[in-house]
């Protein structure tokens, strides 16, 4: 089951590699390798994605701050996850947005890929099954996400997917 | 009689002509309605003759010293473009 | 073959010009300069019309080498402006169109300007900037009518550029704008101010405050000099006009822009303009201080255009107004 | 994903483009030369903060408008999603009225001052409302209006800028639709239902800044 490669839409030589994974009995060990660095990617919690499309916005919205030198978080992955979530605050958005060790399953998003050998060592790692990543969607925490990102309901009714990434998108301009 | 303060003036003008054209000149812009004046012209033979009325001499002064500019103008006007032909 | 004679005297400027078929045969004015400091005001400004009125008729007359027979039409401005000084102004035109038994058109002033720019320009269908002392419209031509696409929601450009010039006691003469126009090519320093743009609208009350407020404190400290406060005011104003102005030609999609007004004579603005049009593939009309400032010959060719579709006026009507909308005028003599 | 130039307004240039599969718009506002830099940079990046804001905010209020996708100050450009079969109410109005179709004209009427009650309900000041930034999908009694070009939009209750809002868009409704006076009273009528609390002060401000226009004695 292939990964999704994207190529970025600003920075032709920089790639998003998107993978899901269910059924994943190990995320503390897939955790742990990034911790210890055996390998660098985002480690994202599937209950609060309603889209692949998400998490390319929040992955695309990183690379360029690492371009731009304007980066919250030490590394272009874990910008990821603090794009990803309305919180200021880095730990609070680890913790909500990060996979937890109890986790199901688990979204990867992998920054210039290039050869694939992270993608290879993630699955030679996950005890699990690599399914399509538009399953993500049968995996999303509808209320929990509301909650999290306060989202109105006059957002939903249209679409929740449209109501995330206006956030992620205007996250540091709102609140400066 | 009414209260109102009065001014009337009588201006001669060389030739009935001459006075019609002050007239139709000097008739055209109304005085403020804020003001307070009432003014009315009318011609008799070669003479201008303007009423002024106002409840306060102090606005019934403005409104004839501000005629009398027009008119000296008017005056200046014909005596260097006219006579009429 | 027609001849006009047009009197301007809505402002501070007195001037009487005579037209003959799109050619400006004279066009003398007189400007009423008060000292440094000091705005002009309706009462002595009037004053000045009435004395100078005579002479710079004489002038108009000699210079343009024609006799009061000859004139097919006299043009007036009817309004917007100062109601005294258009009052002593029509005075003289009312009393030479019954002296030499001609008929009278009454003009509006911002009209004047339009049709001068156009005539002087070749400019077909522009869109219009007209900027002065008393007024800030776009103005585009739609269905009859000089529409007004934006405007100033509070004070004129001008009245703002004045009101700064006295606050630095620069000299009213030959105009406050112009000797800010000259200060502000030595300022460096940029001080940002505020930028109201709202729709096609523009605000300045509040940046003329802000600056009024500021500028005596940061000269006196020594953190800007009085030309680069000139130069700041000068690039925050303008390009909240050309501004507008882009907006108005984007919603037209017009490819012509024409400046006209007392302001339009700021070589800075038509610069910024320019460099607008540029960047649009358009092209910018500006004409110079003898059509751009208050002049009698502005006047003359509305009021031909006027007379030759026979929009004169009956004597008894031809009172003067404070107010006159540039859109009020039915513009019959465009297609 | 190769960018198309659709159009070049007065805020910069538009370009159709796709973002990552999704249909998008990617607004320009380049350096505009007349501009002092430093002013032009400062009005820049207000303009993008300003749009990506209300952006956001009118979202959350239930206005419809583009979703947001991305920001960049430093290429000056802000990608959002392109609405697909929409056409501007400009357009549409021009449409009705060449077809004399009053019964739609009404209808849209009634759709604007509802959108433009909550936008004031909800203290967004849009601050360049025209024809040309509404757009409108579907058609009749099934169409959506979605609000676009928020550059010059802020936040504030105060009655006066709601005013200079429905001024704005009054000037420039009544200019770009010739005699539809009464058309635009209908918007003001249902604006009031759609901002009950605050409606009253508006439409007196309204009234004010329409006179100032009119009363402005305009020297020289």
């Amino acid at each position: 089951m292939a990964a999704k490669v994207i190529a970025n839409e600003l920075f032709p030589d920089s790639t998003i590699t998107l993978a899901l994974f269910r059924n994943v009995e190990n995320v503390k060990e897939i955790r742990q390798c990034v911790m210890n660095g055996t390998f660098e990617a985002a480690i994202l919690k599937t209950s609060m994605i309603v889209d692949p499309f998400q998490v390319i916005v929040a992955a695309n919205k990183a690379v360029h701050q690492n371009k731009v030198g304007k980066m919250m978080t030490k590394n272009v992955h874990s910008e990821i996850l603090f794009n990803l979530s309305p919180s200021k605050n880095i730990s609070d958005s680890f913790r909500k947005f990060g996979a937890g060790d109890t986790d199901q399953s688990v979204f990867i998003a992998v920054i210039d890929d290039k050869t694939g050998q992270t993608l290879q060592a993630i699955q030679n790692t996950v005890k699990g099954q690599q399914v399509d990543v538009d399953e993500v969607k049968q995996l999303s925490d509808l209320n929990n996400i509301k909650k999290i990102y306060k989202l109105t309901d006059a957002e939903l009714s249209w679409s929740p997917l449209d109501a995330l990434v206006t956030r992620i998108a205007a996250k540091d301009i709102m609140t400066i | 009689m009414t209260d109102n303060n009065i001014a009337d003036l009588n201006i001669p003008f060389p030739s009935k002509t001459e006075a019609d054209i002050a007239y139709g000149t000097l008739s055209v812009d109304q005085e403020p309605k804020r003001g307070g004046v009432k003014r009315s012209l009318r011609v008799e033979d070669c003479i201008l003759k303007v009423h002024f009325e106002a409840k306060e001499i102090r606005t019934l002064r403005v409104s004839v010293n501000s005629f009398m500019d027009y008119l000296l103008l008017v005056l200046q006007t014909i005596q260097k473009f006219g006579p009429p032909s | 073959m027609v001849i006009a004679i047009g009197f301007e005297g809505s402002a501070n400027k007195l001037g009487i010009g005579i037209i003959q078929d799109g050619v400006v045969l004279s066009n003398p004015r007189h400007t009423y300069i008060t000292p440094p400091g000091e705005g002009f005001l309706p009462r002595d400004t009037a004053k000045h019309h009435r004395e100078h009125a005579l002479d710079i008729l004489q002038a108009a007359l000699q210079e343009a080498k024609i006799t009061p027979e000859q004139i097919d039409v006299v043009c007036y401005t009817k309004g917007p402006g100062m109601g005294a000084p258009l009052i002593s102004t029509a005075v003289v035109a009312r009393t030479v169109a019954q002296l030499w038994k001609k008929p009278i058109v009454a003009v509006n002033h911002c009209i004047g300007h339009i049709e001068m720019g156009r005539l002087i320009t070749g400019a077909v269908n522009p869109t219009v900037l007209y900027v002065s002392g008393g007024n800030t419209q776009v103005i585009s031509y739609s269905e009859k009518r000089y529409r007004i696409f934006g405007e100033t929601i509070d004070i004129a450009v001008g009245n703002c550029l004045d009101r700064f010039a006295r606050v630095l006691k620069l000299s009213n003469d030959p105009s406050p704008g112009y000797n800010i126009e000259q200060l502000a090519k030595k300022g460096e320093k940029f001080l940002e101010l505020p930028y109201a743009v709202k729709g096609m609208d523009v605000s300045f009350s509040g940046l003329l405050s802000f600056i009024e407020e500021r500028a005596p404190v940061l000269i006196k400290k020594g953190e800007y000099t009085p030309a680069d406060l000139c130069m700041s005011l000068q690039e925050t104003i303008f390009a909240m006009l050309v501004e507008i102005t882009e907006r108005a030609m984007a919603h037209c999609c017009s490819q012509e822009v024409l400046i006209v007004g007392g302001v339009g004579c700021n070589k800075h603005l038509q610069d910024m303009m320019r460099k607008m049009a540029e960047e649009r593939d358009a092209v910018l009309y500006a004409t110079d201080e003898r059509f751009c400032i208050d002049n009698g010959a502005m006047i003359a060719q509305a009021g031909l255009e006027m007379f030759k579709c026979g929009m004169t006026s009956p004597l008894d009507d031809t009172f003067c107004t404070q107010r006159y909308r540039t859109d009020e005028v039915l513009v019959k003599w465009r297609d | 994903m190769e960018r198309v130039l659709i159009k070049q307004g007065a805020e910069g240039k538009l370009y159709s483009s796709e973002f990552y599969g999704k249909p998008c718009i990617v607004k320009e506002r380049f350096t505009k030369s007349y501009r002092h830099p430093a002013l032009d940079k400062s009005l820049t990046t207000q303009r993008m903060k300003a749009e990506a804001r209300a952006l956001l905010r009118c979202r959350m209020s239930g206005i419809e408008c583009p979703a947001l996708y991305m920001v960049d100050i430093e290429s000056r450009c802000i990608i959002m999603e392109r609405v697909l079969n929409s056409v501007t109410v400009r357009e549409y109005t021009r449409t009705l009225q060449e077809k004399d179709d009053a019964k739609n004209l009404l209808s849209l009427a009634k759709q604007i001052g509802e959108v433009l009650g909550r936008l004031h309900s909800n203290n967004i000041i849009h601050g360049d409302l025209t024809t040309s930034n509404m757009l409108i999908k579907g058609y009749g009694e099934n169409s959506r209006i979605i609000l676009i070009d928020f550059g010059l939009s802020y936040f504030d209750s105060v009655a006066e800028d709601k005013g200079v809002d429905l001024y704005v868009l009054e000037r420039a409704f009544l200019s770009t639709h010739p005699n539809t006076e009464a058309l635009f009273q209908v918007i003001l009528d249902t604006y009031k239902d759609n901002n009950k609390t605050g409606a009253e002060d508006v439409m007196k401000k309204l009234e004010e800044i329409r006179m100032r226009g009119r009363k402005r004695t305009m020297v020289g």
